[in-house]
């Protein structure tokens, strides 16, 4: 059985294959190509999935060696997949919602010549996905995460006429490479330490060395994870990312790739678990992140930025969870998974609404589209109360656990935590309600409004090929588009309650990540209850400022905060002067350097022995008697320095 | 009287001549200066084949005497030929090539 | 002086005719020598009595068989072990046979042999009245310009005494390297200068400046043989005789029967320190050391091309063989005196030759310079004294002189209106005009810059491994540096012959007769060879490494 | 005596290249061919010895031994370890793409002006390089292997200085001078380097009395043969200057630069990806084997220096406008890599240095050679006059991508392996350096990406509109080395394999081994 797992991955990494080398005369078919080989990964998953349910616990994991990959010394890296509860979680959520995605991205790139490449790069980026979850050591692993990286730039950058689009496809990836560089060197210091890097042994080694070492290897996988995950400080990218086509964001940009920080970190658990100073930077940065994309969530006008923003926080709750250890771990990833339904769903259905209105992502440019386009508005409305935590709905369990959890880390800690967890309950609710009302609510200020904004430039070209600035004809999506976002829209609502039955979720995931009851100051149900009010509150306050009054089709200049977080509160402005300008005056100065001083010092040699040449033959003036001198001179110098050396 | 004096008498003619050679502008001057040290040379072989008692030293200067003879035929053609191109023997025109 | 020294030398000069020996000649030993003044002799009666028309081709004939004959005279001599073991002192001390005279006459000779093609070169300049011409003036004794060159000109006249010179040179130059007392150093080094100042005023263009070349080089010559024969007669003071190994028993010490009556001269360290500085200045005067190196540019410029490579060759091999000789046979003794001091002249050398290369616009100059450079790289061979130290300069000279030749015949082929184009702004681009030619000049170039594969740096690092072996590493660091320097120059031609535009009005490349092919492809031959294979050269130079006493 | 193969490989293309010059003027295709034929006939002896050589076997093997300069001590001595195995395979592999490449570099121009470029001369020059670097590799006698490092000079001065750029910004002229000043550059930097070097090789045999490899470093190895300790330094300073030129190391780099941006793409992948090999690969066999304690004395600054020319090379590729000075500066720093994996003395560095070899040699060479397409098609080596190729060129742009992405070493491509190894055996030892060498892959990154973004993105630019996409002869060219590419990252073993003893035993002639890891986790 556990030969099929190799399959997983070759399964679309055949298809990325044969899309991307087969050329145009595959244009036809290309897109079912893809989007079959998904489905065939994803019905392999099933299998395999039935297979370990099969199995009794002790003996769910199953690992396929294919071949050594690297061997020196005592380096040593195979070709080795390693299939538990965990990745196969991992598993049926990328190829499931994956293939969803496929289907609907049939649809939703429909008009664009490049189609097929587009499926190639979903391929590519299912195949690297499915190796980052599958890989049996750090090394391989590493491969797949750079794999994802890869298949983002690629997928961000998919409309590359586009300066912006191409932009943001290099920022992601250079973000991403600052992360990628803790996991590297999170590796190295696993290989000085333990001499390999195999989960393993390193995972059943993890206490038999120092904390320093411990902690040193835990920040460094920290920060691979803030970069792939979009935590700060690494955050950055995640916003710009939203240039790539719809269904990109839905799969990558917030089901599947950036929670793989979640996983490294979950996965590694041993290692954090011993190392408590790790876990506690752990902890502080999903707090921050929970709170930074949350404010940033609130103040977009772009849908899709906003939803970006809100991905940035809900895995800020998980980050905060894995950083809780044991007690944390099973429920960031319950939380990963329902958010992948419900989020991947809301993504989808901005798709469709930018698809019925010209590809307009400006939410000032919506409203009232609840009439328009109704599958839509009720898939997205039900993610959104999934997201919200609408009790029983999916959205509802997941972050509850946290919730609790977080105050059960206990001390002043856990109050903080829990607190700042609540918080963002309350923000969540608030900026998903200002969404929603501003889309599908209120009077259709599309109807007077001709042309896009100039504050977003970022209008795909489909719309500027087909050269419509027109008032749009509000329209619902295709069958093809609208199957996947039902089916989600049903994940959300129901995987949550699913799970938590006799905390199934909890029993299957544990004999991996291991669990531990926490023991909360405050009891359940409080929690449950201080939750629900800060969804109130929050849902209150969207209502009264955009419910009840008309909103403004240009945004108002608003508070210092509002602007702040318009521009990702400042944090891309610090990086431009800081490091952009910065790195711009090195570089310039630099290659100054390099001319003038590394190669005007040669070149001031070879100058030097020219003029000092130029100076010499001068000597040789052409008169014979002052040859006849020097003779002279020479002479009496050969007797002098004769007699002299004899003298001595 | 002490032979060793025309040793020094042989190297003031020597350095004499040698100077002369550094000084003087025309080339004949310039060339009997030359004459003249080899004679300084001639001088001191004599000397010293009368110090050493042996007739080399004398022999020898007969020999010097020959080439000298020579070089002047040469020499002699050379500037000669020199001069009627430039109509002047001074050593110091003759510079075309410098540098 | 006391009375008796006055009788003794009174009774020595008295003495019957009957008791001075008649001198015992090897004349199968000289031969080499001997056949090359005869072929200089009857060159001039040639000249005395063969009508015009006819002496070019007597002269060459007679000097081709003459060049050949003694070369196959040396040759015999060397099989006959006169290198090795039978090696020993001719013509009553005066002259060594010996494994480095023999090998040097044998190059001198070569070296002659391909200069010979050079001078005998009649295609390159267009023929005058339909008479071929030579690069050698019509009639030297015509004043430039004056009606009397036109009528030699019209009447087709040209210097066929160039030959006998040539020989007489190369005679003086056999001699030169084998002489073992300092009388016969002297005059040899007359026989073969004056021949060559002569040659260095013949050159029919440029004859100012070949005039010029010739004062010079003789008014300097003769001030530098003056020098060295003081030089001789302090030794001769020093030593009570001009023989080499008397010398150099005086000098170790070890010399017996001393006359009480020269106790106040006879072994006088001042004298010798003094004798032997100033012969040495003399050779290094030939072979072109810094600071005596300023005639160098001037007379290789003016000279007739020809004579300048011939010159540029056999000089040096003869002027290091004597040095040679004279610091391993004379003056081993004070080697302590004057190793150092012959470092700071090979430094000098070195360095001075390449820098000033750098600047250099005229491609004779150019060379020239890179011969000062090039003699410093021998200087640092000859300081190693060791046989390593012979072989390493033997193998060196022997590959130098080729190349050197070759070169200058090169810059015979490339003219235009005024005759050869030498400066060197003519030679752009003369890779795209002609190919091969500028090839071959590159091959020369790399050569002299010791590029692998080369004789050059076969040589180089003969030279610099026994210098190393000697002891004088920092010498060697001095050299490669140089050689660095040395480098940038050699390069700047070939980029200017390869990769610059050629001129509109860029020189022609004459078409040469066999002659000046043949002396091309042989220098291109031993290049080549002595860069790859140089093995059984070394061999023999190693063998003819040892001067006999 | 068996058959001398070695002889052979590097013999094979020294004739075709004297064949090549030597066909008509008239005849230029037939040169082409001649010479293309000529290079595959290499690759196939390569391939010979490749699969005559046995991994594990005896240090060095299918040996040549033969008197040639008595007198200086030298020999003809040929023999290959493994990691010359891997470099005379990628030589034999590269030139044939080469070649191909440089298909129509050196036609001379029908119209305009007066280039002086007979093809003829192109090619042989070619197959000069490659017979001589291949000698370079194979020779076990210092002469040997100095006189053809050295000698590889020559024909690669013409090639740098008598072939370029068809198009030129600022007309023929000027390009030409450009060009001569770019090939004295290079000829004068490695000229200086080697005499240094021929010193030392000198004073090397002044103290071994021979210049056989292996008989110097067995007697160095039993200490027969005792050097004092200044003089072994100074000795390895002599070589290995020679080879920092070579290799380029900061900061003796700035000729590479000039060279790589004046030459034609082939003759830039020649120079970076093959000849440029010569100088690590002789710091690995001749710098550790005959003088390994002054490598170890000089160990800490040679670190330095290589990862200044890491970050420094990085740097200043983001900071270019040309093109080809982009990859010549990455290329820069890939080198600080190749040094640094030779001199942190562990077996991962130093299997991954030659790996990073093999892999850059590849990696450039495909990188390079589609800039060079690219180049040609548009007439200007400058970022800024290109923009949106990809709408116009998708393959091109895609290839170019691949190219860029194996510079940045992504995973699953083969540079990550060996700059991995590299880096991690680096960090075993020297744990900063390894670090602050990571930010190198950041950098590689950002600079590979910025080019391709600037190039092959954003709007389509007027000049490029109508630029065609990779013609066969050229998809011929790029493919191969793309699969190879590919091939190495997820199966290296075959490399590994050859290379590991080889390094074993270096390793043990400079008397160190692996760090150990303080908890034994492997077992």
């Amino acid at each position: 059985m556990e030969n099929l797992i190799a399959l997983l991955i070759a399964a679309p990494l055949l298809g990325a294959a044969v899309l991307l080398v087969g050329g145009r005369r595959l244009d036809r078919v290309g897109h079912w190509i893809g989007t079959l080989l998904s489905f065939v990964s994803f019905v392999i998953g099933l299998a395999l999935f039935a297979d370990l349910l099969g199995k009794s616990t002790e003996h769910r994991t199953m690992t396929q060696h294919l071949w050594t990959w690297i061997s020196v010394g005592s380096f040593h890296a195979d070709v080795t997949f390693r299939l538990d509860q965990l990745s196969m979680t991992f598993v049926l959520l990328i190829t499931g919602v994956g293939s969803l995605i496929h289907l609907y991205s049939v649809g939703y790139m429909e008009h664009d010549e490049r189609r097929r490449r587009f499926f190639g790069y979903l391929n590519l980026f299912l195949a690297a996905m499915l190796l980052l979850v599958l890989a049996d050591n750090y090394l391989l692993l590493y491969v797949g995460w750079e794999g994802v990286g890869l298949a983002s730039y690629l997928l961000i950058g998919f409309w590359q006429h586009k300066p912006s689009a191409a932009t943001a496809a290099k920022k992601a990836f250079l973000v991403n490479r600052v992360g990628d560089m803790g996991l590297s060197i999170a590796i190295m210091l696993m290989f000085a330490t333990f001499g390999t890097f195999a989960f393993g042994p390193v995972l059943s080694h993890a206490g038999d060395t120092s904390q320093g070492k411990l902690t040193a290897i835990g920040l460094m996988l920290l920060l691979a994870a803030c970069g792939k995950s979009a935590q700060v400080p690494l955050q950055s990218w995640l916003g710009d990312a939203m240039e790539g086509p719809t269904p990109v964001s839905a799969l990558i940009h917030a089901a599947t790739m950036v929670t793989a920080g979640v996983y490294l970190i979950v996965r590694s658990g041993a290692i954090f678990n011993a190392a408590p100073d790790a876990q506690l930077a752990v902890t502080v940065v999903g707090a921050v992140t929970l709170l930074f994309g949350a404010i940033v969530g609130c103040a977009k006008d772009d849908i899709k930025k906003a939803l970006a923003g809100s991905t940035m926080s809900q895995i800020g709750y998980m980050v905060l969870a894995a950083g809780l250890g044991p007690i944390g771990y099973v429920f960031a990833i319950m939380h990963l998974v329902t958010h992948g339904f419900f989020k991947a769903g809301l993504f989808l259905g901005a798709g469709s609404v930018m698809h019925g209105m010209n590809d307009e992502v400006d939410m000032r440019r919506y409203g009232g589209l609840r009439k328009y386009m109704p599958i839509t508005f009720i898939t997205f409305g039900l993610g959104y109360l999934a997201i919200i935590g609408f009790p029983f709905l999916s959205g509802f369990y997941s972050k509850d656990k946290i919730i609790e959890a977080a105050f059960a880390k206990g001390g002043t800690e856990g109050w903080i935590l829990g607190g700042v967890a609540l918080l963002g309950a309350a923000i969540t609710a608030f900026y998903m309600t200002r969404v929603m009302l501003m889309t599908f609510f209120g009077e259709e200020r599309w109807r007077n409004a001709p042309t896009p904004s100039p504050a977003e430039p970022s209008v795909e070209p489909a719309a500027e090929t087909r050269g419509e600035h027109t008032e749009p004809h509000p329209h619902e999506s295709p069958k093809v588009m609208t199957i996947p976002m039902i089916v989600l829209a049903v994940g959300s609502v129901a995987c949550g309650f699913f799970f938590n039955l006799g905390d199934r979720f909890l029993h299957w995931l544990e004999p991996v990540t291991g669990h531990s009851e926490g023991h909360s100051p405050v009891s359940t149900w409080t929690v449950t209850g201080a939750t629900l009010v800060c969804l109130v509150i929050g849902v209150g306050i969207a209502w009264a400022q955009y419910g009840r009054k008309p909103v403004p089709a240009v945004a108002p200049r608003g508070s210092l905060l509002t602007r702040a977080a318009r521009r990702d509160l400042l944090q891309d402005d610090f990086n431009h002067v800081v490091l952009v300008r910065g790195g711009e005056h090195l570089t310039r100065s630099l290659v100054y350097v390099d001319h003038t001083l590394v190669d005007g010092v040669v070149n001031g040699t070879a100058a030097g022995f020219g003029g000092l040449s130029g100076r010499l033959r001068r000597i040789q003036n052409g008169f014979a008697r002052s040859y006849a001198v020097s003779m002279f001179g020479g002479a009496a110098l050969l007797v002098a320095a004769t007699l002299l050396m004899r003298a001595v | 009287m002490n032979p060793v004096n025309y040793l020094y008498l042989a190297a003031l003619l020597f350095t004499i001549g040698a100077t002369g050679v550094l000084i003087r502008r025309n080339a004949i001057v310039v060339f009997m200066c030359i004459e003249l040290m080899l004679n300084a040379c001639n001088l001191a072989f004599v000397t010293f084949s009368r110090m050493h008692g042996n007739l080399d030293g004398q022999i020898i200067a007969f020999f010097t005497m020959v080439v000298a003879a020579a070089e002047v035929v040469v020499g002699l053609a050379i500037i000669v030929s020199l001069f009627r191109t430039r109509h002047s023997a001074s050593v110091d025109d003759a510079s075309l090539m410098k540098l | 002086m006391s009375t008796t020294a006055v009788h003794s030398l009174w009774t020595t000069a008295a003495d019957p005719i009957a008791k001075i020996p008649a001198p015992k000649i090897e004349y199968g030993q000289l031969s080499p020598t001997l056949i090359v003044v005869g072929a200089a002799l009857i060159g001039v009666l040639i000249e005395a009595f063969l009508p015009r028309k006819s002496r070019y081709y007597a002269q060459v004939f007679v000097s081709v068989v003459a060049l050949c004959a003694a070369f196959a005279a040396v040759v015999a001599l060397a099989a006959d072990g006169y290198g090795t073991t039978k090696a020993h002192i001719a013509a009553m001390g005066a002259i060594a046979v010996d494994g480095p005279a023999l090998f040097l006459q044998g190059t001198i000779l070569l070296a002659g042999l391909v200069g010979l093609f050079t001078f005998a070169e009649r295609r390159l300049d267009p023929a005058a009245h339909g008479n071929r011409v030579d690069s050698f003036a019509a009639q030297a004794a015509s004043v430039p310009g004056s009606d009397s060159e036109k009528a030699a000109v019209k009447a087709g006249f040209t210097t066929t005494e160039a030959f006998p010179l040539l020989l007489f040179a190369i005679a003086g130059m056999l001699v030169f390297p084998s002489a073992n007392d300092l009388l016969t150093l002297f005059v040899a080094l007359e026989v073969f200068s004056l021949p060559l100042y002569l040659l260095c005023a013949l050159a029919r263009r440029k004859r100012l400046m070949s005039q010029e070349a010739a004062v010079k080089y003789f008014l300097l010559g003769a001030f530098a043989s003056a020098f060295t024969l003081f030089g001789i007669a302090l030794l001769y003071g020093y030593a009570g005789s001009v023989s080499y190994a008397r010398i150099a028993q005086v000098v170790d010490g070890t010399v017996t029967n001393v006359d009480p009556a020269l106790a106040n001269t006879m072994g006088n360290d001042a004298l010798l320190l003094l004798g032997s500085a100033l012969i040495v200045m003399g050779l290094l005067f030939k072979v072109g050391a810094v600071p005596f190196h300023m005639w160098t540019p001037d007379v290789y410029q003016g000279a007739p091309t020809p004579v300048t490579g011939f010159m540029a060759a056999a000089t040096k091999v003869a002027a290091f063989g004597a040095l040679l000789r004279l610091l391993y046979v004379v003056l081993p003794g004070m080697r302590w005196d004057w190793r150092p001091v012959m470092w700071a002249v090979a430094i000098i050398t070195m360095l001075g030759g390449a820098i000033i290369a750098i600047t250099q616009t005229d491609i004779k100059r150019l060379l020239a310079y890179s011969s000062i450079a090039h003699a410093g790289f021998i200087l640092a061979g000859v300081i190693a004294t060791s046989k390593d130290g012979v072989s390493s300069v033997l193998f060196y000279l022997a590959g130098y002189s080729f190349v050197t030749i070759g070169a200058f015949a090169v810059v015979t082929l490339v003219r235009d209106a005024g005759g050869e184009a030498t400066h060197l702004s003519k030679w752009a681009g003369l890779g795209r005009r002609s190919p091969l030619v500028a090839a071959v000049f590159a091959v020369f170039l790399l050569a002299f810059a010791g590029i692998p594969l080369t004789s050059g740096f076969a040589g180089k690092f003969a030279v610099f491994k026994a210098a190393a072996d000697g002891g004088a590493a920092p010498l060697v660091v001095v050299g490669v540096i140089s050689s660095a320097i040395a480098a940038f120059f050699y390069i700047r031609v070939i980029v200017l012959m390869f990769f610059s535009e050629p001129r509109p009005e860029g020189p022609t490349v004459a078409v040469p007769s066999p002659l000046t092919t043949a002396a091309i492809a042989v220098g291109v031959a031993v290049t080549l060879v002595l860069g790859v294979a140089p093995q059984y050269f070394l061999d023999l130079a190693s063998q003819a490494g040892v001067f006999v006493r | 005596m068996s058959f001398p193969l070695l002889t052979a490989t590097a013999a094979l293309p020294a004739v075709g290249a004297v064949a090549t010059a030597a066909v008509p003027a008239a005849r230029r295709t037939a040169a082409k061919w001649l010479a293309l034929l000529v290079s595959l006939a290499t690759l196939a002896l390569a391939i010979t010895v490749l699969v005559r050589f046995e991994p594990g076997g005896a240090r060095y093997q299918l040996t040549e031994s033969h008197a040639w300069i008595k007198n200086f001590g030298v020999r003809y001595e040929l023999g290959v370890d493994g990691i010359a195995v891997a470099l005379i395979a990628l030589t034999a592999v590269l030139i044939p793409f080469i070649i191909l490449a440089g298909w129509h570099d050196a036609d001379p121009l029908e119209t305009g002006s007066r280039r002086w470029r007979p093809t003829q001369g192109f090619f042989a020059l070619i197959l000069a390089v490659e017979a001589m670097v291949l000698i370079s590799f194979e020779s076990t006698d210092v002469f040997l292997f100095y006189i053809f490092f050295e000698a590889m000079l020559i024909p690669m001065y013409f090639l740098i200085g008598g072939f370029g750029d068809r198009a030129h910004a600022q007309g023929e002229e000027a390009a030409a001078t450009q060009r001569s000043y770019a090939a004295v550059k290079f000829l004068l930097y490695n000229l200086v380097g080697g005499l240094l070097m021929l010193a030392a090789v000198i004073g090397l045999y002044v103290v071994a009395g021979n210049f056989s490899l292996q008989e110097i470093a067995q007697a160095r190895a039993n200490g027969s043969l005792h050097m004092a300790t200044s003089t072994e330094r100074w000795l390895f300073l002599g070589f290995f200057f020679a080879f920092a030129v070579k290799a380029p190391l900061w900061p003796l780099h700035t000729w590479l630069p000039n060279a790589m941006q004046e030459s034609t793409a082939p003759v830039a992948v020649l120079i970076t990806a093959v000849v440029d090999k010569v100088g690590t690969f002789a710091m690995l066999r001749f710098c550790l084997q005959l003088f390994p304690q002054a490598s170890k004395w000089a160990t800490p600054v040679i670190l330095v220096l290589a990862l200044i020319s890491i970050v420094y090379g990085a740097l200043l590729a983001v900071g270019q406008r040309d093109i080809k000075r982009l990859v010549a500066y990455a290329s820069i720093s890939h080198f600080g890599f190749i040094i640094m994996g030779i001199f942190a003395m562990t077996s991962q560095g130093q299997s991954g240095a030659t790996l990073y070899m093999v892999n850059h040699g590849i990696s450039t060479a495909a990188w390079m050679l589609v800039a060079g397409f690219l180049i040609s098609r548009r007439g200007s080596r400058l970022i800024a006059d290109y923009g949106g190729v990809q709408k116009v060129a998708p393959v091109l742009a895609g290839t170019f991508l691949i190219g860029g992405l194996a510079t940045l070493s992504l995973p699953g491509l083969a540079p990550f392996v060996s700059e991995f190894l590299v880096l991690v055996g680096t960090f075993t030892r020297y744990p900063a350096i390894g670090i602050i060498a990571t930010f190198g892959i950041v950098l590689a990154a950002l600079y590979a990406l910025v080019l391709y973004q600037r190039t092959m993105t954003g709007p389509v630019k007027p000049e490029v509109s109508a630029m065609p996409d990779l013609r066969a002869r050229e998809l011929v060219v790029v493919a191969p080395l793309i699969v190879l590419l590919i091939f190495l990252g997820v199966y290296p073993k075959p490399v590994t394999d050859i290379v590991n003893p080889a390094v074993k035993q270096t390793m043990s002639d400079v008397h160190k081994t692996d760090p150990k890891p303080s908890v034994e986790a492997a077992k």
